[in-house]
């Protein structure tokens, strides 16, 4: 349906999405290419989070299409569901659970070792507390476990829901250096935010989302211009 | 036995043409309400004679 | 780029009335036919005469069950949001006369067997194939989303119609005892034709029920994906 | 090797909604109290007569299992629903009916358990003998709870996403489990007494046809179903 380019990790063209009777996403157009992380801008219910549910193979568009490095996410979600990695706002982890059960569980519904899942674990910061249950976990640290069950993954997409939201210093930094990783082995990430802040670094380009359509993408030049190092990349 | 039987009969074929009647009283009732939505909606759009 | 998504809806034909004049007409016909010819059977006097909407009102319950699996099962595979529109017109119309058939064989069963309800084989399994209707209808107006509602109750239908037979099996077990339900094989041929006549005319009816009911529900949805144009469209 | 994926899946799935419902206890806890609650129930409104419990007592066992069935089953996709972690189970790669079979295994074990308890508590509470060919009874219990799981989990996954989940799933799951309460407890009466009709054997084939009818039928149709 629509040429994806080699270097096309993610298009997105015509999407449209309804409610019952209301349409939150009007024919929204984007793409991010590889090694490259692009904003999602756009106040509170102008469908930042339908963009992402559509791509992650979560929702069915009403309208438009979209595909992941080829595969479209209506007819080959399978494949889609390989390659992305959704961060979503609330964590969707198992209060009962412990932090260490839950990657388990991650790992085992992936086909990846638990060893794998431990050592996750510890890139996150959470080993001190593997075997504490998630429901006294704080909002920052339930999402530092959704953030290492997404690495578990090895998503070539990120797909990142306001990732920020309730990090710390740290947090952010981790977060970062996440993102990086994927950018710098060729993967990609479309990153729903507020505000731009936290991002700023990673961000090639924004576009913003209003009342379910993009707006004029900001100026390729301007973000363009302020080469930023990738900062704490070990 | 006859007379019981006969009001039995009667009631059965009343019935039934009562719920026939009331659905179509029903049917053309919504149909109308349906036709005037929809051209409240998008006047004199309608692509069929 | 286009700014409001084309309305893939469009407007549907409006049914005819002479087909509602032909439909109903036929009902006369058959019915005044039936009576007129159908010979007393003993003892029940006349009471067979309710056999002539009471079993055709059975049979179209039935069909209607099958026209609802049959569009619910191309629903899912098309996907077509106009098989879900006939699902469930056929489900509404199944479920008035599936209703129509219970009230029928309960207006009989009184003076027949000197109750208003008996555990009949029959009567039972049409008791049981309306709560499926009843199930199927609350689904559909529990469930907001039309895509999700469409493809829940397709998948629900067919479900339904899966266990049509196996309900109608275990509850003719359950009650071996009682009489064979009537079916015309059972009948003596003077009544035959007169069932037959009256099945051909309530399907008819029913045909026009569900063209009818289907029309509104198409009417129904046009009109929402317009205002949703309209409210898309925000020119 | 795709099917080894697929079962370890399901595993993980069966594990996790065990050990999750272990730790809380009060989802078990609550649904075995409701049965044997509506046990009680039934035996204060059919009885004191003893002959008129011991011919309830089938009948009352099959209800009181179907009532608070539909509680566990609401119960088993309501943590999922509420955390956000539906989304995230959907996200794994591989085909969806594992969701359906991994909830279906965990819900199969909780019921069987919630079952032993209401039928030991039904055989104490309505004074029921125990026939010396008590394993086919057994036989009609287990393909009776396999059927009521199978269509339970398979409407509890739309329900429980509906908006009036209590009223749903009974309105949707009973009218659909009459051929297993009519041949359950048919047979299980029939395997009580002398069973002279010889007609437990055909009710025991039935419900295998129901059982094995609506499992194919439910895992074709739970994925056009669990999608958003």
């Amino acid at each position: 349906m629509f040429n994806a380019q080699p270097d096309r990790a993610l298009d997105v063209s015509g999407l449209g999405k309804r409610f019952g009777a209301r349409w939150v996403l009007r024919g929204v157009s984007l793409d991010v290419r590889r090694g490259e992380a692009v904003g999602l801008l756009g106040p509170n219910g102008s469908g930042k989070s339908t963009v992402l549910r559509i791509v992650a193979t979560l929702l069915r568009p009403n309208a438009g299409a979209a595909a992941v490095n080829g595969f479209d996410v209506v007819r080959e979600a399978g494949g889609v569901r390989g390659q992305v990695g959704y961060l979503a706002h609330s964590p969707g982890l198992y209060d009962d659970l412990t932090a260490r059960e839950n990657l388990w569980f991650a790992a085992d519904m992936l086909g990846s070792p638990h060893a794998a899942a431990e050592a996750t674990l510890e890139r996150v910061g959470l080993a001190h507390v593997a075997g504490d249950r998630v429901r006294g976990f704080s909002a920052g640290m339930q999402r530092r476990l959704a953030l290492a069950r997404l690495i578990l993954r090895n998503p070539r997409v990120l797909l990142l829901d306001e990732p920020y939201s309730n990090l710390d210093a740290d947090g952010v930094a981790l977060m970062n250096s996440v993102i990086a990783g994927i950018l710098r082995s060729g993967g990609a990430a479309l990153v729903a935010l507020h505000e731009l802040a936290p991002a700023r670094a990673m961000l090639k380009r924004t576009c913003t989302l209003v009342a379910g359509r993009i707006e004029a993408p900001s100026p390729e030049r301007a973000s363009r211009d302020q080469p930023v190092p990738i900062p704490g990349t070990d | 036995m006859i007379e019981s039987n006969q009001t039995f009969i009667i009631a059965a074929y009343a019935v039934t043409w009562g719920a026939m009647l009331a659905y179509l009283v029903y049917l053309l009732r919504r149909g109308r309400r349906a036709r005037a939505e929809y051209e409240r909606m998008a006047p004199g759009d309608r692509n069929t004679a | 780029m286009p700014a409001t998504p084309p309305s893939p809806h469009s407007y549907p034909p409006r049914t005819s009335v002479w087909f509602a004049f032909v439909s109903f007409g036929a009902v006369i016909a058959a019915q005044t036919h039936a009576i007129l010819t159908s010979p007393a059977e003993g003892d029940m006097g006349h009471l067979q005469k309710i056999m002539y909407v009471h079993v055709p009102a059975a049979w179209m319950t039935f069909l209607a069950f099958f026209v609802v699996l049959v569009f619910s099962a191309r629903y899912l595979w098309k996907r077509n949001e106009n098989d879900d529109l006939l699902a469930a017109s056929a489900a509404e119309v199944g479920a008035l006369f599936n209703g129509l058939t219970l009230m029928l064989g309960m207006i009989w069963g009184r003076p027949a067997w000197g109750v208003w309800w008996v555990w009949d084989a029959r009567l039972t399994s049409t008791l049981v194939l309306f709560l499926i209707f009843v199930g199927y209808l609350a689904l559909r107006a529990f469930v907001d989303d039309a895509e999700q509602k469409a493809r829940w109750s397709a998948a629900v239908g067919a479900i339904g119609a899966i266990n049509v037979p196996i309900v109608y099996m275990s509850v003719t077990w359950w009650r071996t005892l009682h009489q064979p339900p009537s079916s015309p094989a059972t009948l003596d041929p003077a009544y035959t034709m007169g069932l037959r006549l009256n099945a051909i005319a309530l399907l008819l009816v029913m045909i026009h029920f569900i063209r009818k009911r289907y029309e509104i529900a198409r009417v129904e949805r046009a009109a929402e994906h317009v205002a949703e144009a309209a409210a898309m469209g925000g020119r | 090797m795709a099917w080894r994926d697929d079962w370890r899946r399901v595993r993980a799935i069966a594990r996790k909604d065990l050990t999750t419902e272990l730790r809380a206890k009060v989802g078990f806890n609550s649904v075995v109290a409701l049965g044997v609650t509506i046990l009680i129930l039934l035996g204060l409104a059919l009885g004191p007569d003893a002959q008129a419990l011991r011919n309830a007592a089938v009948g009352a066992v099959w209800l009181a299992t179907l009532f608070s069935g539909v509680l566990a089953f609401n119960r088993s996709f309501q943590v999922e629903i509420e955390t956000g972690a539906l989304e995230q189970l959907l996200q794994y790669p591989g085909p969806r009916w594992t969701i359906f079979a991994g909830k279906l295994l965990g819900n199969l074990l909780f019921v069987t358990l919630m079952v032993a308890i209401v039928v030991a508590a039904g055989i104490v509470l309505f004074g029921v003998r125990i026939p010396a060919g008590w394993p086919a009874l057994l036989g009609v219990l287990a393909l009776g709870i396999v059927g009521l799981v199978l269509l339970g989990t398979f409407y509890a996954s739309m329900a429980s996403r509906s908006r009036a989940r209590e009223v749903l799933l009974p309105l949707l799951l009973f009218p659909m489990l009459v051929p297993v309460l009519l041949a359950a407890t048919t047979a299980s009466k029939a395997l009580l007494g002398a069973d002279l009709m010889h007609e437990a054997g055909a009710w025991i084939r039935l419900l295998a046809v129901y059982d094995v009818v609506f499992f194919i039928a439910t895992f074709i149709a739970f994925e056009h179903v669990i999608e958003a």
